[in-house]
């Protein structure tokens, strides 16, 4: 534990030291949200109906980009490397990176979702703001563990900025769905009472892929034969 | 799902089956291809 | 040689490793014992550092058998790995660190209370106290080589393992690595080094391993293990 | 090459019987009439897909399980065999598809889920053409186990999302006339899918094999002693 916290605790540093790269991070989910609106045309009530699959997609979209970042200084001097030697355990640097990874995503959770609220007129109350912003953390979660494994691996090619997507992208399926949807319910009213199903979804990939990336990271990290 | 039977339909039967049939035979062609490759590569390292 | 495996602290029989078509070490036999140092001698591309990373357990054998202080470098790794330090060409820094923090994480990732409060001294002995708050980033390569050397200091390893430690040093530099490496050796440090530094390697170590082409062709022993030049 | 060879006489044999009787023999059905006949080629694709996903799966554990070589040549064989097939199976639901519900494309839960599917495992390949030799086996392996993980999410989250679509008809309720070509094309795909498993392992070995340049022969030590 202690382990994952100072590792955690230098990727955090380490972000804030270069903030200007996070905040890229932020700008470009921004300007995702403000593409889709005026890919969507300035209906203003389309755009609403619109706003849960906006926020994902400016989400996913991101999201490729911060984990190709975290994994960017771990190369560099092939930082990575000095980690497996020492005795830190391939899950306990997992757990850093993809915690490092889920909280830079959900940190972006105010700014856009903020943006969507003024872009979109939406009227919501603190408690649907709030729905919002858990939503948006589960779906960041969800993104993290599978993004940091693969993101691991996609770092040592020459091809990454492609890689990460095309793996990433089809594997997270369930958790644009299932954020979306729960974002819907949240935005415009649970009159079925499905909002529980949805988040469950989310939790069991959470869970799922936060175990089975743990026990795999070893692999993707360690050279084999 | 509609009422009724839906009539004629073979010319939907036989482009899926002559697909089917055109994938595997293709795919089966590229295994043999590759494996004799590799046999002709080995025969001239060795 | 099983036998001995034990008690050397690197024993290996018939190593090699491939990259694919190639073979970059083959029929390695080595035995280190204890509080020895090892230079390794070589042009380059003969192999040093394929052999300095499977040491390390970095890399993974193609065939043979290595043992590193008594553990198998196949199901052993961890345990390798918490006696072993390597300073190689990629000196795993994070540029946006400070050295000190550098030093303090290093320290922690390691868990023993002792490292933490050697922090300052460490820093203090390869003179980079007054740059300590600066961060890797800004440091010349010199600089950046000290802050390597430090911190394989501070995992207090059996066995240290450097690729080229006099390599982007100064003169001051060079000579802090050889008191450095001198003084390990002297408390019983087992030491194995690839260096292009003819002069300052001969004086430093008891033996040398002449490899060519992956392959050792010459073993050469400079003087009795323990005793000063 | 003779197990090889008789498993895919055996199976194209079945395949010819099984086609035969699903088009001219078994009657058409009560309500989508002949357009039924291509279940004949669309189920036992979908079930040999999902089983040689399957087989991946298990194959990619034993790789890392085990770190031997072999059991990588039969992920790739499984996996790419498997690949071809879901690729088919896109295609004839799709023309399914548009034989029964007039549009190419439903956003039908087996159907989407066997898009995802494909991509995923289309993935595995991609990175293991990128990969390096010495990481090859191992990242094919963790990408298999993700990618398989995942298929049964997807499925449940697509069937939430919209759950309109017909329920899945058991063999025991239908014909016993159109029970046994599709039984007879299910074990023929699968025999000739197993055949193409391992000629493609095979292939994948003999890669191996080929990269792998023989040991050098050893050189004489020479010892010198200044003590």
């Amino acid at each position: 534990m202690r382990v994952v916290w100072s590792i955690l605790a230098k990727d955090l540093l380490l972000e804030w030291r270069e903030r200007a790269r996070t905040l890229s991070v932020v700008l470009f989910a921004v300007v995702t949200l403000l593409l889709f609106s005026f890919a969507l045309g300035p209906d203003v009530e389309a755009l609403r109906a619109g706003t849960p699959g906006f926020l994902v997609l400016a989400l996913l979209l991101s999201s490729t980009l911060a984990l190709n970042e975290s994994f960017r200084i771990e190369r560099e001097d092939r930082a990575l490397e000095g980690l497996l030697m020492r005795p830190v355990g391939s899950m306990a640097m997992f757990y850093a990176k993809a915690l490092a990874n889920a909280l830079l995503l959900t940190l972006l959770a105010p700014v856009v979702v903020g943006l969507a609220v003024v872009l979109y007129s939406l009227e919501v109350g603190p408690p649907a703001l709030a729905g919002l912003v858990g939503c948006w953390a589960l779906g960041a979660a969800g993104l993290a563990a599978p993004g940091t494994l693969y993101a691991a691996m996609t770092s040592r090619l020459k091809t990454q900025d492609v890689a990460l997507p095309i793996l990433l992208f089809p594997l997270v399926v369930p958790v644009l769905l299932g954020s979306v949807k729960a974002m819907d319910l949240v935005l415009f009213g649970d009159a079925m009472n499905q909002l529980q199903s949805w988040v469950s979804l989310l939790l069991a990939f959470d869970v799922i892929y936060w175990a089975v990336c743990g026990v795999l990271f070893r692999y993707a990290v360690e050279e084999g034969e | 799902m509609p009422e009724g039977v839906i009539v004629g339909g073979w010319s939907y039967v036989i482009a899926a089956y002559s697909i089917t049939a055109i994938v595997l035979v293709a795919y089966a062609w590229s295994i043999h291809r590759r494996g004799r490759d590799e046999r002709g590569k080995r025969g001239r390292h060795e | 040689m099983g036998a001995h495996a034990r008690e050397s602290a690197v024993h290996a029989s018939g190593l090699g490793r491939r990259f694919g078509r190639y073979w970059a070490l083959a029929h390695v036999d080595l035995e280190v014992p204890y509080g020895t140092s090892v230079w390794l001698r070589g042009s380059n591309g003969a192999g040093k550092t394929t052999l300095l990373r499977l040491v390390a357990s970095l890399s993974t054998p193609s065939c043979g058998e290595l043992a590193v202080g008594g553990h198998d470098v196949y199901r052993q790794r961890a345990a390798i790995r918490r006696s072993v330090s390597l300073v190689s060409h990629a000196l795993y820094l994070y540029a946006g660190l400070t050295a000190r923090e550098t030093l303090a994480m290093w320290a922690q990732l390691g868990g023993t209370a002792a490292a933490a409060r050697d922090v300052e001294r460490r820093l203090d002995e390869v003179g980079l106290a007054a740059a300590a708050d600066r961060r890797v980033g800004e440091f010349s390569a010199g600089m950046r080589k000290r802050l390597a050397l430090a911190r394989a200091l501070l995992e207090a390893p059996r066995i240290l393992l450097l690729d080229e430690p006099f390599s982007s040093l100064d003169r001051a530099g060079c000579e802090l690595v050889e008191a450095w490496v001198r003084r390990f050796a002297e408390t019983g440090g087992t030491v194995l080094m690839a260096s292009h530094d003819h002069e300052r390697s001969r004086a430093l170590c008891e033996r040398v391993i002449d490899l060519e082409d992956g392959q050792i062709v010459g073993r050469e022993t400079l003087r009795a293990t323990g005793d000063p030049s | 090459m003779n197990v090889r060879r008789s498993l895919a006489i055996a199976g194209l044999l079945l395949l010819v019987v099984g086609t035969y009787m699903g088009l001219f023999v078994a009657p058409p059905e009560r309500h989508m009439g002949e357009v039924q006949r291509i279940m004949y080629v669309h189920v036992p694709s979908a079930w040999n897909a999902m089983l040689l996903y399957t087989f991946a799966f298990g194959f990619a554990i034993a790789s890392l399980w085990s770190g031997k070589p072999e059991w990588d040549d039969r992920l790739v064989g499984a996996v790419e065999v498997a690949v071809v097939l879901n690729a088919l199976l896109l295609v004839q639901g799709s023309i399914w598809g548009r034989a029964t519900w007039g549009v190419w494309w439903d956003w039908d839960v087996r159907l989407t889920t066997s898009l995802v599917m494909l991509l995923l495992f289309a993935g595995v390949l991609t990175l293991r053409r990128m990969a390096s030799a010495e990481r090859r086996a191992q990242w094919s392996a963790v990408a298999t186990i993700v990618a398989f993980v995942d298929v049964p999410l997807v499925y449940y989250c697509v069937r939430w999302w919209r759950s309109l679509h017909q329920i899945q008809s058991s063999p025991e309720t239908v014909d016993p006339a159109m029970v046994i070509p599709l039984r007879l094309n299910a074990i023929g795909i699968l025999l000739l899918g197993v055949a193409w498993l391992m000629a493609r392992a095979a292939i994948e070995k003999a890669r191996r094999r080929r990269d792998e340049a023989p040991l050098p022969s050893r050189v004489i030590v020479k010892e010198t002693a200044h003590a």
